[in-house]
C-alpha cells in the first residue's frame, strides 16, 4: 500500500506539484499520464525523497512519514522499500551491467554475494541482456541503459517499484517484453507507478490511471473510465490529440 | 608551583614583543609588490602553460605528448630551487646560443617569473587534466554536431564545466603560490617572506615578522576564496537537481 | 619595483663592461646574514662586506663596484657561471674549496669560535671532549659543525650527538639551550655578546677557542689580477687602521686579526 | 667549477641515507591527509550544520598561515611547554631525549589536509547527482553511496591533482630542516659545505626526488587509466 | 543528398555495422527501425563522425569522404552539413536552453547574436517552450530537455538533420507535434534521417523506411512496402510483434 497526501512541491516561482494526492493498494499497477512537465518525474522523485517536497505525507506499508520532518532513518527505510527506473537510466557509471544490478543486493541488502550474482544474471536474462552483463553505460546502447535500469530496479523485489517512462528506449519488440515482465512482476504482488507516454501500455497493464496536468491530479479511475469515458475536458482533449496520432496505425 | 614559575622566569626568551610587531609592518608591506608581481605574471604563464599542456596531452598530440610528459615530470620531480637555478643560469645560455640575445644582465626578477611560471604550468596542467577528463564525452560530441571546431568546443563547452571541477585545486595551488614565491632569494630578489627572513636576521626576532607575513597570506587566503566561491557560484548550473539527504 | 634596491643598481655582466676605462665588477653578496650582509630598515644592502667593499673600491679607481645578493648557498655558483666576480658572504678556506675557486691572500675578519652552553652549566662543559654523547646544536653549512663532523668520525664510539638546523632563528637556539633540548653550541664570543643583551644573559662561553678562522674574498679561478688588487687595497686598509674602523664600526669591536 | 664523479656519488648517498626521514615525512601526511582531507570535504559539500562552515573557514585560513611560519609556531610552542607538559602527565621525559620529528610530522600532515580536502571537493563535483540518486533509489546511505559509486568515480578525477599533492609533499619535507629534521634535499648537500660545490648535491637530490616522482607518476598513470576505463572516449 | 557505402564498425570483438549502405535524396524523410542494439545509434553517429568507423565512405551533398581517411577540415565541413539529436539529449550543460540553442548559430555559423536570438526563440517556440528560455538543463524536463535537443539541431537549417529517437521522452500530444515540425522542416528540402520507435510516426513521416538488425540493412522500401508487404522473415517478426502490442489500442 503506498499513499501520498497533499504533496506540494515548488521550484522558486515554479509550482511544481499543487497538493497531489494518490492511494496505491497492494499489487496494483498505477499509470500516471500527463504532458511534459506536468510534474510526474517531480511526484516519483518526491515520493523516494530524490527531492524534498514542500508539503504533504506518504504512507509506504506501515510506515507514514511527513514529507518535510522526515529522519534520515526513515527516508532509508522508505528507500528500501521502494525502487526507481530512471527516465534518463542513471545507471552507476563505474560498474558494469552486472555489477550495476548486483549492488542494491549486496550492499543494501547483504545478499551473499554469489547468490546476488545469480540472481543478477536472471534478471539481466529476463531484460534480454544476458550476453552483455560485462559491459560499462558508456558501452551499451540506449535501449540496452535503460533495460539494465530496469533489471536493477526489478532484481530489489521492494514493497514499490517507480517506473519513470520505463519504455522510452525501447523499440516496439521490447516494449512488449517489458509489459510482459511487468505483468508478472504486478502478480507477485508488488506495488508499481509507472510514468509513462505509451497508451497501449498503460491500458494493458493498469489497474488505476492518473492524468496529470499542471501539478494537479485532474482525473483518475480505471483505464476503461479514463481512456473511454473520460470526464474532464483536459482529459479528453489530450486523448484526442492521443487517438488523431493514432490515426495512421495500420 | 614555585619551582614551575621560577623555571619560567629562568627560561624566558623574550619571543614575541609587540613594539617589534609594529616595526615590522612598514618594513615588510612594500614588499608585497614584488610578491604580487611573481604570482600574478607565474599564473597568468602557468594557466596558459597548464591548459596547453594537458590539452595536447589529452589529445595525444605526437611529440608534444611525449615532451610534455616529461616536462610535467621534471618540474613536479625535482625542487624548485633547482629548476630556479637552471633558468637563472642555463636560460641566458641557451637564449645567448640561439637568438645571440644577450640575456645576463635582465631583471632577475625575470628569471623569477619564468620559473614559476614554468613551474605551475607542470602542476596546473594535472589539475586540469583530471577536470577536463571528468566532462563527459556526450557534452563535447553535443558541441561537435552543431558545427562547432575542437578548439570552440574546448573554450565553450568544456572548459566552463571543467573550470568548476578544477577550481579547488586552483585556489589552494594558488595560495600555496603566494608563499613559495620566497625561494626567490635564493638568487637575491627578496619578497615578503625574504623580507620577513631579513627582518629575523637583523633584529634577531623573526617570530613577529612571520606574523605579520601570516596575517598578510591570510587575509589573501581569504580574499581569494570569496572570489571563488562566487566564480564557483557562476559556474554551478550543472547539478542542481534533488537533494543531497540521507 | 624589483628584488632589492641593493640588486637594481647592478645591471649589466660580471666584469666586462669597460666604458670610460672603467671596469664595472659585480660582487655577489647576501642579504641575510647580519651584520656581514643584510637589508636596512629601508631595504638597502648593508653590512660589513658592502663596507669593507666599498673602501676598498674607493682604492681601485680602475673598478666600479656593484652589488646583487644571493642566497649563501649560491653566492659561488653565480661566480662559476659568470654573473659575479667576487663573492663576498664571509667565505672560509680549506684546500677542497682552494681546489675550486681563487680564495684571496688577505682576510678581512677573523673568527674565534668557543664551546657556548648554558650560564650555570649543568653538564659541567668544557672541551670538546666533553661534548660527547651531550646534544650539541649546529648550523647547517657552518665550520664549526664540520669540526663536530670531523670530531665524530674519529671517535665512533661516543659521539657527539649533533642536532643540524637549516638558518634557525636564534632566539630558537637561545631558548633550546635554556630550557635543556640542547646543551651546547658554538659561535664566536661577538655573537654570544649580542645574544645574552638580545634574548636575556643566560649563556657563557667556556674553555678555550675550538676553532679559529679567516674569512677571505673569492674569486673566479685565474682571476689574479682582480683577486691581487682587491688584496693590495685590503692590505691598505689594514695598515691604515681603516678596515678596523669599519669592524669596530659596524660588527662592534675589531675582529680584523686573531684575538 | 670542478667536480669529480666520487664528489657526486657521496652527495646521492648522503641523499639517500636520508630518504627514510623524507618517506616518512611524505607518506604520514598524505595518508592523515587523505583520509581527513576527505571527511573535510563531505563536512563542507553536505554543508553539516557547524563543521561545514567551521571546517571551510578553517581551511581558508589555514591554508593562508605559510608552512614555515607554522612550524616554527609549533617548533616553540613545542619547546617551552614540552617541560610544563610532560610534568603534567608525571613524565620523566625531558626535550633532550625526544624528537622533533613529531613537530614535523604534525606540522606537515595538516597542511596536508587542508590541501587534499580541497582537492577531493573538487573531484567530488565533477561526480553528476544522478548517480548519487541511483544510489539512494536502491537503498544505499549515503556512506555507502559514497565509498561504492562516487568514491572510485572521483578517484580518476582526483589522481591527477593528489599526485600533485604527493609529489609536493615529498618535496616540502626540506623546510623542516629549520627544526632539525634532514631529509633528502638537505642530506645531498652536506658534502657540499665542505667544498662549496653546492650544485653537485642540488644535482644529486634532484635526481633522486625525479626517480621516485617518476615512479609515483607511473603508478598514478596506470591506476588513471584503469579506474577510469568506464569513462568514453571521444574520437 | 547524402549516401553511406559499405560502412563498418568494431567495437573490439563486437561487430556493430557490417557493411552498411544507404542512399537519401534531398528532401528525403528516411526512418531506420529496429531492435535495441542493431546499431542504429552507432550508424548516425558514424555519419556525424562521433564514431570513427573502421571503413566505407560518405557523401553529403557534393562532399565525398572515406570515413578512415577524412580529415579534421572534411569532418568540420560535414559536421557543419549535419545536425545530430542525441538520444540521450546532451544538452550543454553550463548553459540555458535559449544558450544551447543559439550556440551553433552563433559560434560556428557566426550569426550575429540578436538575430540567433530571434531565430533561436522561434525554435524554441516551435517546440513549445517559449516559458522555459532561461532554464539550465537540470531544471527541465525529460521532455523539455529532448525539444531543447530538437530545436537546437532545427534552427541551424543544415543539410541534413540526424535525429535519435527524438519523441522518446514525448508523450503523444508532443510527439504529433514533434511530427508536425519535422513534416514542415521536411518541406524546406532538408534531408532527415529518424530513428525511432514510434511506428505511427514511421509510417506518417517517412518517405523510405530501413529496417535493420544485427548490423546490417534488412530490409528497405517505402512505408507501404515495408509495413504492408515485408518480405523478410525478420521483419514480419519484429512487425508482428508490435501488431501484437497494438492490439491494445482502442
Ligand atoms: N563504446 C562502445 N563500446 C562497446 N560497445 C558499444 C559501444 N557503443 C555501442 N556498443 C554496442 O554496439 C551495439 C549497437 O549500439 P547502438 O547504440 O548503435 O544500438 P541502437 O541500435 O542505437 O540501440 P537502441 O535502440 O537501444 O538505442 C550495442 O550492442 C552496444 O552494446
Ligand atoms: N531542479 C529544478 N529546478 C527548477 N525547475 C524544475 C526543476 N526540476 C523540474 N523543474 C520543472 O518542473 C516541471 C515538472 O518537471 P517534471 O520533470 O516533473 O516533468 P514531467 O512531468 O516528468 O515531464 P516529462 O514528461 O517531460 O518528463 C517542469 O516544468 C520543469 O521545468
Ligand atoms: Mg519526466
Ligand atoms: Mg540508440
Amino acid at each position: 500500500m503506498i499513499e501520498v497526501k497533499n504533496a506540494r512541491k515548488s521550484f522558486g516561482q515554479n509550482h511544481v506539484l499543487k497538493d497531489v494526492s494518490l492511494h496505491v493498494n497492494d499489487g496494483d499497477v498505477v499509470v500516471i499520464l500527463g504532458p511534459s512537465g506536468s510534474g510526474k518525474t517531480t511526484l516519483l522523485r518526491c515520493i523516494n525523497f530524490l527531492e524534498k517536497a514542500d508539503g504533504g505525507t506518504l504512507t509506504v506499508g506501515d510506515k507514514t512519514v511527513d514529507f518535510r520532518k522526515a529522519s534520515k532513518s526513515d527516508i532509508l527505510e522508505i528507500r528500501r522499500k521502494t525502487a526507481f527506473v530512471f527516465q534518463n537510466y542513471n545507471l552507476f557509471q563505474n560498474k558494469t551491467a552486472l555489477e550495476n544490478v548486483m549492488e542494491g543486493l549486496v550492499t543494501a541488502r547483504k545478499v551473499p554475494k554469489e547468490t546476488a550474482r545469480t540472481r543478477a544474471q536472471e534478471a539481466l536474462e529476463w531484460v534480454g541482456l544476458a550476453d552483455k552483463w560485462d559491459a560499462y553505460p558508456s558501452q551499451l546502447s540506449g535501449g540496452q541503459q535503460q533495460r539494465v535500469g530496469i533489471a536493477r530496479a526489478v532484481v530489489l523485489d521492494p514493497e514499490v517499484i517507480l517506473f519513470d517512462e520505463p519504455t522510452s528506449a525501447l523499440d516496439p519488440e521490447l516494449v512488449g517484453e517489458t509489459l510482459a515482465v511487468i505483468r508478472r512482476v504486478a502478480k507477485t504482488g508488488i506495488t508499481m507507478i509507472v510514468v509513462t507516454h505509451e497508451m497501449a501500455f498503460a491500458q494493458e497493464a493498469a489497474n488505476h490511471v492518473i492524468f496529470m496536468d499542471g501539478g494537479v491530479v485532474v482525473e483518475e479511475g480505471s483505464p476503461n473510465e479514463i481512456f473511454v469515458n473520460p470526464k474532464e475536458e483536459r482529459t479528453k482533449k489530450f486523448l484526442s490529440r492521443i487517438l488523431s496520432s493514432d490515426m495512421y496505425e495500420i | 608551583m614555585r619551582c614551575a614559575a621560577q623555571r619560567k622566569g629562568r627560561f624566558a626568551v623574550d619571543f614575541f614583543s609587540w613594539q617589534r610587531f609594529a616595526d615590522a609592518w612598514p618594513k615588510i608591506l612594500p614588499y608585497f609588490s614584488v610578491t604580487l608581481q611573481i604570482v600574478v605574471t607565474a599564473e597568468t604563464a602557468g594557466i596558459l602553460l597548464g591548459l596547453l599542456i594537458a590539452l595536447a596531452r589529452m589529445e595525444r598530440v605526437p611529440a608534444l605528448q611525449q615532451i610534455f610528459a616529461v616536462y610535467v615530470s621534471f618540474m613536479r620531480g625535482t625542487p624548485m630551487l633547482v629548476q630556479l637555478l637552471v633558468v637563472y643560469y642555463g636560460l641566458p645560455f641557451i637564449v645567448q646560443l640561439l637568438t645571440g640575445i644577450d640575456l645576463s644582465g635582465w631583471n632577475k626578477l625575470f628569471f623569477v617569473c619564468v620559473t614559476y611560471g614554468l613551474n605551475q604550468g607542470a602542476f596546473l596542467s594535472e589539475i586540469f587534466r583530471g577536470a577536463i577528463g571528468s566532462i563527459p564525452a556526450g557534452q563535447k560530441e553535443a558541441a561537435w554536431s552543431v558545427g562547432l571546431t575542437n578548439w570552440q568546443a574546448f573554450r565553450r563547452i568544456v572548459l566552463p564545466q571543467a573550470a568548476r571541477v578544477a577550481l579547488p585545486g586552483v585556489g589552494i595551488n594558488l595560495v600555496g603560490l603566494f608563499q613559495e614565491t620566497s625561494l626567490a632569494c635564493l638568487i637575491g630578489v627578496v619578497d615578503l617572506v625574504g623580507r620577513a627572513q631579513t627582518i629575523g636576521t637583523t633584529t634577531g626576532h623573526l617570530l613577529e615578522s612571520y606574523v605579520v607575513i601570516a596575517i598578510i597570506f591570510v587575509a589573501v587566503s581569504v580574499a581569494l576564496q570569496t572570489l571563488f566561491r562566487r566564480l564557483d557560484g557562476k559556474l554551478n548550473h550543472s547539478r542542481e537537481r534533488g537533494v543531497s539527504a540521507a | 619595483g624589483c628584488s632589492t634596491k641593493a640588486a637594481t643598481t647592478a645591471a649589466g655582466t660580471a666584469n666586462t663592461g669597460t666604458s670610460s676605462g672603467v671596469q664595472e665588477i659585480v660582487v655577489g653578496t647576501g642579504h641575510a646574514y647580519s651584520p656581514y650582509c643584510y637589508l636596512d630598515a629601508n631595504g638597502n644592502l648593508a653590512g660589513y662586506e658592502y663596507e669593507v667593499l666599498k673602501a676598498v673600491n674607493e682604492l681601485l679607481p680602475q673598478y666600479k663596484f656593484t652589488f646583487q645578493t644571493f642566497d649563501f648557498k649560491n653566492v659561488l655558483l653565480a661566480l662559476d657561471s659568470g654573473k659575479i666576480a667576487i663573492g663576498a658572504h664571509q667565505f672560509e678556506k680549506n684546500p677542497q674549496r682552494e681546489a675550486n675557486y681563487l680564495f684571496g691572500k688577505e682576510s678581512y675578519t677573523t673568527y674565534v669560535r668557543y664551546i657556548i652552553v648554558r650560564k650555570d652549566n649543568p653538564k659541567n662543559i668544557k672541551t670538546l671532549d666533553d661534548l660527547a654523547g651531550k646534544n650539541v646544536q649546529a648550523d647547517n653549512g657552518d665550520n664549526a659543525t664540520h669540526l663536530f663532523q670531523e670530531y665524530n668520525k674519529t671517535h665512533t664510539s661516543n659521539p657527539i650527538k649533533l642536532d643540524l638546523l637549516d638558518s634557525p632563528p636564534k632566539d630558537e637556539v637561545v631558548a633550546g639551550i635554556k630550557n635543556g633540548r640542547w646543551n651546547a653550541f658554538s659561535t664566536t664570543k661577538r655573537d654570544l655578546e649580542v645574544y645574552n643583551k638580545q634574548y636575556g644573559d643566560g649563556l657563557r662561553a667556556v674553555g678555550s677557542p675550538i676553532l679559529t678562522s679567516d674569512t677571505y674574498f673569492v674569486f673566479k679561478k685565474g682571476n689574479t689580477k682582480l683577486q691581487e688588487a682587491v688584496d693590495g687595497a685590503l692590505k691598505k686598509l689594514k695598515t691604515s687602521g681603516k678596515l678596523a674602523a669599519i669592524s669596530k664600526k659596524v660588527i662592534g669591536a675589531d675582529y680584523t686579526k686573531n684575538e | 667549477m670542478s667536480f669529480t664523479l666520487e664528489e657526486f656519488w657521496q652527495c646521492v648517498l648522503s641523499g639517500l641515507s636520508c630518504l627514510p626521514n623524507t618517506i616518512l615525512l611524505t607518506v604520514v601526511p598524505v595518508a592523515f591527509g587523505a583520509v581527513v582531507g576527505t571527511l573535510i570535504a563531505i563536512a563542507r559539500i553536505y554543508r553539516i550544520r557547524f563543521w561545514g562552515r567551521f571546517l571551510a573557514v578553517f581551511v581558508t585560513i589555514y591554508n593562508g598561515i605559510p608552512f614555515l611560519v607554522a612550524l616554527l609556531i609549533y617548533n616553540l610552542i613545542f619547546m617551552t611547554k614540552f617541560g610544563d607538559v610532560a610534568a603534567f602527565f608525571h613524565l620523566n621525559l625531558s626535550l633532550a631525549n625526544v624528537n622533533v620529528m613529531g613537530v614535523g610530522l604534525f606540522a606537515l600532515s595538516l597542511m596536508e589536509i587542508c590541501s587534499m580536502s580541497e582537492t577531493i571537493r573538487g573531484a567530488f563535483l565533477s561526480v553528476g547527482q544522478g548517480q548519487f540518486e541511483a544510489g539512494y533509489s536502491i537503498g544505499l546511505t549515503r556512506g555507502q553511496t559514497m565509498r561504492r559509486v562516487i568514491v572510485p568515480q572521483m578517484i580518476p578525477v582526483a589522481l591527477p591533482m593528489l599526485t600533485n599533492n604527493v609529489i609536493g609533499a615529498m618535496k616540502n619535507t626540506s623546510v623542516v630542516m629549520t627544526i632539525g629534521i634532514m631529509d633528502v634535499l638537505n642530506g645531498a648537500i652536506q658534502p657540499c659545505n665542505v667544498t662549496y660545490n653546492y650544485l653537485v648535491g642540488y644535482v644529486a637530490a634532484a635526481l633522486i626526488y625525479w626517480g621516485i616522482a617518476a615512479v609515483l607518476e607511473a603508478a598514478s598513470r596506470k591506476a588513471e587509466s584503469r579506474l577510469g576505463s568506464y569513462r568514453r572516449q571521444t574520437v
